[in-house]
């Protein structure tokens, strides 16, 4: 297992009132996101714990570019991945936020 | 002068026909083990020993799919003071016996065309120096060869059934039997078939009778992978992404009617995503109605919702024969009703009369030339440079095929341009294992260079390639350039793999702007949006529910 | 004490009877079979009670540990409802994810007049914890036996793509009454644990079709062992689970001793049995290699005119 | 230990014990003078539909005979592993033996276990776990799952394996491990006369309640059982 956490400023806050959401499941190739709206509007957080050695880069890359094309403002974002592809991750992280912003409690 | 090779001076008289001299004097030995043209299965090996000579080439039918493995068996029997040295030309290298023969000291050399299971093992063997190699080739490639320089003296090939005169229904699973047949009973060749069962009248004459010498019966019908079946349960979103993308951004625009679909997951979304987001799309009728195509048991939705007008395949596969049966509006079927497949023939359609190829592979570097070789796989061509290959001899024009011509060159006289056949790479950036498939150097170049080759096995070459897709988007190469334009095209789409990151990035922007490369969000789709409900068929059983009932999954793809 | 979760995506009307219950999340099947909206988890994942034991063998965690368990509401009425998600370590009881069934049956018992619906998927014991989980299972079984007398309703859904393996398997067997359907699987030797112990010739665990006429659904239903059959719709699973839990009653001797004499008679009747198709055959239904291929609607009739049931005698 | 020497140590006042193929049935009588009713499972025996439908059918038969407590003596192997056995429905044999041992302690019944050999898997959840009391025979090599499986699946060593049991008891065999977990409650002293220690427990039972995870927690074997079960329970009987 390796661990990252990764920090960014966002532009704006995320949109909804929701203050938890997950989306997705720990298996080989897949990964669950827990996403809390528990910062300040600026930040953004990545917890990220994963069962693929070695990829520190790609994460920051996926990551960096997820907070700019999202501004994902204000949430924590805690990732258990079992070794998802980059593409499986952008697609999770995208998730997460449209159902955070989604109405409901 | 010319001196024919065939031609042998005896004393004083010239004979021409050395050739039909020693081919009936093998079928006299093989006769001696036959009643009529049958020969007990118990006695096949001893038939190959009669007829098979030492330095003999033959081709053991090897195909894609069906496998002679009961005369594979006895071939791998024989004694080899009697029978050895053969040079074995046949397009597939699939059972374990196929390589064993070479282990066996039986045969020496090798000339094939795919060896999907055994391409592991067939690379330890050429490194080790066990297997001498002609040359790996395309389908089509091989079977010219037959007909000019690899002509077999014997083939032993694998029917459904046969007479007792000897001619042979070879079934849904016809594929490169005709072919073989061909060039080895006109050229002086024996041909032995195994069948499955011996009867009074076959279902329909596939290989008339005075093409076959021999016939074993065997225990057990031949055996066929069913490699064509990829299950619905197993597309993943990343895959249904890259299949919107390509149907919106390559189908739509270019209005694909003929085509080619690789066997890959990617393909099969697509296949699924026609009767749901095609519809939605409005392109039914439009695109995806000619193909050239084995019987994808995924396609089935999309010919049950009417997108498919006419399949021509090159083999069958496993459970499909019913639905084949059902649906003779879309398949070719002999006057029995069941499937005739014709891999030469439907290879020849993929490559001339087919307007798009579209499959996935392991490897794409940064010219675009791509591989499925590993540094210890060799598994081969197969048929997927015949359908991914510009056709040179192309003179028929189509819409797609002119208007991708005018792409690449247009500033070029429209009555003069050649069109383009539209080669498309599909997949994701990372495959199994989060092996990126963009790499700065192919491992077939690393392969070729330790094992001397003169050409390193490249699948399809960079500039045959036309697009690529990718979750990232679709690369349109026709429109680039030059090749800094096209590096940057392909990196532009290769997401977060090492070549990916290389990219520069004001460059793949200004490249966006040319639609060289087009986003999903350029072409409207939301990658949200790509899920599996959109598939029509999610599991092995809604296709069963597809077809009716009519189609039958081999067990190891039911759940049920 | 911690706050309930309430996080469940919000779906549109009709997604039950579209929603494949083999392919969906514990957490969609739960959102799904409930009454909309009405779910609450109890330890969320929010609250990030992960297994300990999982770091032990450098393996990811899950931060619900691979169930959900909580309360909502069936057609107004509140249940308890715990959901294995079985694409997580194949749906395996470790200490933390049996533990939460545990509460929740004690819970039940305490309450009694809540009945709990339990959504198997499941591959049996984690083996990385597997005293651990083997345990959680024994005490699952104890807990389910006393809410159960106490006059609780306990019924197991079984669709998933994990099946319902191993100490799964046993909890099944002491569950009120079971829905299961085509994709459903309950053993307790999977294929491979069998095809190992035994060799290929007596179980090919590669023979799907062979997998599934011996463990699957339709067996199942057919023998008795499930009392409903569905369609693989979280619909199918709601309205299965509705009907059953109008159905039984608490437990009691009477119930102990029909079972002895159900469970008894089906070895009577088809202990020389060699493969289901002899089984369905003795049963008297003709062309019986048929009834895989059979559809739903077909196949429930002919088990309804078969009639074999667990009702009363489990 | 066999079973001869077992029933011998246990119950030095005779019983008709009988161990045929495995299943073991009969009836003891206890150092108070009253009588017991004997089950299960000898010489490694897999637990399969035949021997726990003959199983269950003794535990309901002593029903109708009186109050007894029932002993449940295991050294099986893990269930039998056979197409036919799960054709049969194997889960609904063992689930309904150990329906049968719950039922028979939640009425008046109480289940003693004791591991005094082998056990495994479903055979365990099947008899000895599903008693009120599970008692350790020194010499017991219970194991849930085998190492060899294990280091199949985990594709770890068995070194490997070995060493990381030596940190935790959670996932290796052997009776300390399930004495740590809290699913044995206690270990008998084989230097002193079993029938004692049968005797000393049958006067000092534990009510019907299942504290296992409490045992668990206090053996620090299992620290998250308890809590978890524990806080599942509160926020269900307060979600209202």
């Amino acid at each position: 297992m390796e661990d990252f956490s990764f920090q960014h400023r966002a532009r704006q806050r995320a949109g909804g009132t929701r203050q938890t959401a997950i989306i997705g499941v720990v298996a080989s190739g897949n990964l669950e996101v827990l996403v809390e709206r528990v910062l300040p509007d600026v930040e953004c957080q990545l917890e990220i714990k994963t069962a693929a050695v070695g990829f520190g880069e790609v994460w920051n890359a996926v990551t960096a570019d997820f907070v700019a094309r999202y501004s994902p403002g204000g949430l924590k974002f805690s990732i258990n991945d079992g070794g998802a592809r980059p593409d499986t991750v952008s697609l999770r992280l995208a998730q997460a936020v449209r159902l955070i912003e989604e109405d409901g409690q | 002068m010319l001196m024919s090779t065939n031609a042998e001076t005896r004393g004083t008289t010239t004979t021409w026909r050395r050739g039909r001299e020693a081919r009936d004097a093998r079928i006299e030995a093989g006769s001696r083990l036959a009643r009529g043209k049958v020969v007990e299965a118990r006695d096949a090996t001893r038939l190959m020993e009669a007829v098979v000579r030492p330095g003999d080439r033959v081709c053991l039918e090897g195909d894609n799919q069906k496998q002679a493995d009961l005369l594979s068996s006895a071939l791998l029997a024989v004694d080899p003071a009697k029978v050895n040295g053969l040079h074995m030309v046949q397009s597939g290298v699939v059972l374990p016996e196929h390589l064993d023969l070479f282990d066996r000291g039986v045969a020496k050399r090798l000339d094939y065309a795919y060896s999907g299971p055994q391409s592991a093992r067939i690379a330890r063997m050429l490194f080790g120096g066990k297997i001498e190699l002609g040359a790996v080739h395309t389908y089509l490639e091989l079977f010219a060869r037959y007909f000019i320089d690899l002509t077999p003296h014997v083939a032993l090939i694998a029917a459904v059934s046969a007479d007792r005169e000897g001619n042979l229904y070879t079934g849904p699973n016809t594929e490169d039997t005709p072919t073989v047949v061909e060039a080895t009973a006109f050229k002086d060749g024996v041909v032995i078939a195994q069948v499955n069962e011996i009867v009074d009248r076959v279902p329909r004459v596939d290989i008339p009778a005075d093409r076959v010498h021999f016939i074993v019966e065997a225990e057990k019908p031949f055996f066929v992978e069913p490699l064509f079946t990829r299950d619905p349960a197993a597309i993943t979103e990343g895959q249904i992404l890259t299949a919107m993308l390509a149907i919106k951004g390559i189908y739509a625009p270019y209005g694909v009617q003929r085509l080619n679909h690789g066997i890959g997951f990617s393909t099969a979304a697509i296949e699924l995503l026609l009767p749901t987001y095609g519809e939605k799309l409005g392109l039914k009728g439009k695109i995806a109605s000619h193909f050239a195509l084995n019987p994808h048991p995924a396609l089935i939705p999309a010919i049950e919702s009417g997108w498919v007008q006419q399949i021509h395949s090159f083999g069958s596969e496993v459970g499909m024969d019913e639905y084949i049966r059902a649906r003779s509006d879309i398949y070719f079927t002999g006057p029995d009703g069941s499937l005739r497949s014709n891999r030469a023939f439907c290879q020849t359609a993929g490559l001339y009369a087919c307007d798009m190829f579209i499959g996935s592979t392991l490897q794409i570097d940064l010219q675009g030339n791509s591989s499925t070789v590993t540094t210890s796989r060799i598994a081969g061509f197969g048929g997927a440079p015949n359908m991914g290959a510009d056709a040179r001899g192309r003179r028929h024009p189509s819409e797609p095929w002119l208007k991708a011509g005018g792409e690449a060159d247009p500033q070029g006289s429209a009555l003069l341009r050649r069109g383009r056949k539209l080669v498309v790479q599909i997949g994701e950036t990372f495959g199994d294992k989060n092996v990126p498939l963009f790499v700065e150097k192919l491992d077939a170049i690393t392969l070729a260079e330790k094992l001397n080759l003169e050409l390193a096995p490249i699948m399809i070459y960079g500039d045959d390639v036309t697009h690529i897709v990718t979750e990232e988007g679709v690369a349109n190469l026709l429109l680039c350039r030059d090749a800094v334009e096209r590096e940057q095209a392909i990196r532009g789409v290769a997401g977060y793999t090492e070549v990916g990151r290389g990219r520069d990035r004001n460059m793949v922007e200004r490249l966006r702007q040319r639609d060289v490369i087009r986003r999903p969000e350029d072409l409207g789709i939301n990658p949200l949006d790509a899920d599996r409900s959109m598939l029509a068929a999610r599991s092995i059983k809604d296709l069963v529910h597809w077809s009716g009932g009519l189609y039958a999954p081999p067990s190891k793809f039911r759940n049920w | 004490m911690t706050a309930p979760f309430k996080h469940a995506a919000q779906f549109p009307e009709g997604r039950a009877s579209t929603t494949s219950f083999n392919e969906a999340s514990a957490r969609t099947r739960v959102a799904l079979l409930l009454d909309a909206g009405s779910f609450v988890e109890f330890i969320g994942p929010e609250q990030r009670e992960v297994s300990p034991h999982l770091k032990v063998f450098d393996l990811p965690e899950q931060f619900n540990d691979g169930i959900v368990v909580g309360r909502g509401r069936l057609d107004g009425a509140p249940v308890f409802v715990a959901a294995q998600e079985g694409r997580f370590m194949g749906g395996a009881f470790g200490e933390v994810h049996g533990a939460k069934l545990i509460g929740l049956l004690r819970a039940a018992r305490e309450m009694v007049s809540i009945p709990v619906l339990i959504l198997f998927d499941t591959g049996g014991v984690r083996l990385q914890e597997a005293n651990a989980g083997e345990l959680a299972i024994a005490e699952i079984m104890r807990a389910m036996m006393e809410a159960r007398m106490a006059g609780v309703k306990v019924v197991g859904l079984i669709g998933g793509r994990s099946g319902c393996y191993g100490g799964g398997g046993l909890i099944a067997g002491c569950c009120s009454a079971l829905a299961v359907s085509e994709p459903g699987r309950i053993a307790v030797s999977g294929p491979e644990v069998i095809e190992t112990n035994r060799g290929v010739e007596e179980f090919d665990s590669r023979d799907r079709a062979l997998v599934w006429r011996t463990m699957g659904g339709k067996n199942r239903r057919l023998l008795g062992a499930a009392d409903v059959f569905t369609d693989d719709t979280i619909q199918g699973f709601r309205d299965a689970a509705l009907e059953l839990l109008g159905l039984v009653g608490a437990f009691d001797l009477d119930k102990l001793k029909a079972e002895q004499v159900r469970l008894a008679d089906r070895l009577r009747s088809f202990g020389t049995c060699e493969d289901a198709v002899d089984i369905w055959t003795a049963e008297g239904v003709a062309h019986a290699e048929s009834i895989p291929d059979l559809p739903a609607d077909q196949f429930i009739s002919l088990a309804n005119k078969i009639g074999r049931t667990s009702r009363d005698a489990r | 230990m066999t079973l001869d020497d077992i029933l011998t140590c246990l119950f030095p006042d005779g019983h008709d014990v009988k161990n045929d193929n495995g299943v073991v049935a009969g009836s003891a009588t206890l150092r108070s003078g009253a009588e017991a009713l004997v089950i299960g499972v000898a010489d490694k025996t897999a637990l399969g539909v035949d021997e726990a439908i003959r199983l269950s059918g003794h535990v309901l038969d002593s029903f109708a005979q009186g109050r007894g407590p029932i002993l449940v003596l295991v050294d099986s192997d893990s269930q039998r592993m056979s197409k036919r056995d799960e054709l049969l429905g194997l889960n609904e044999f063992l689930a309904h033996l150990a329906k049968s041992l719950i039922y028979a302690d939640m009425h008046h019944q109480p289940t003693i276990g004791i591991l005094y050999g082998h056990s495994a898997a479903g055979a365990l959840l099947a008899t000895g776990l599903a008693t009120r009391v599970l008692v350790g025979v020194p010499g017991a090599t219970p194991a849930v799952m085998d190492l060899p499986s294990m280091a199949k699946v985990t594709k770890l060593s068995m070194e490997a394996l070995q060493e990381k049991a030596k940190s935790t008891p959670v996932f290796a065999p052997g009776l300390s491990n399930l004495v740590q977990m809290g699913a044995v409650h206690v270990t008998w002293n084989d230097a002193v006369s079993l029938a004692e220690q049968l005797d000393a427990l049958l006067a000092n039972m534990p009510d019907a309640h299942d504290r296992r995870d409490a045992l668990g927690r206090e053996r620090g074997g299992r620290l998250k059982a308890a809590e978890i079960a524990e806080r599942v329970r509160d926020l269900a009987l307060h979600s209202h």
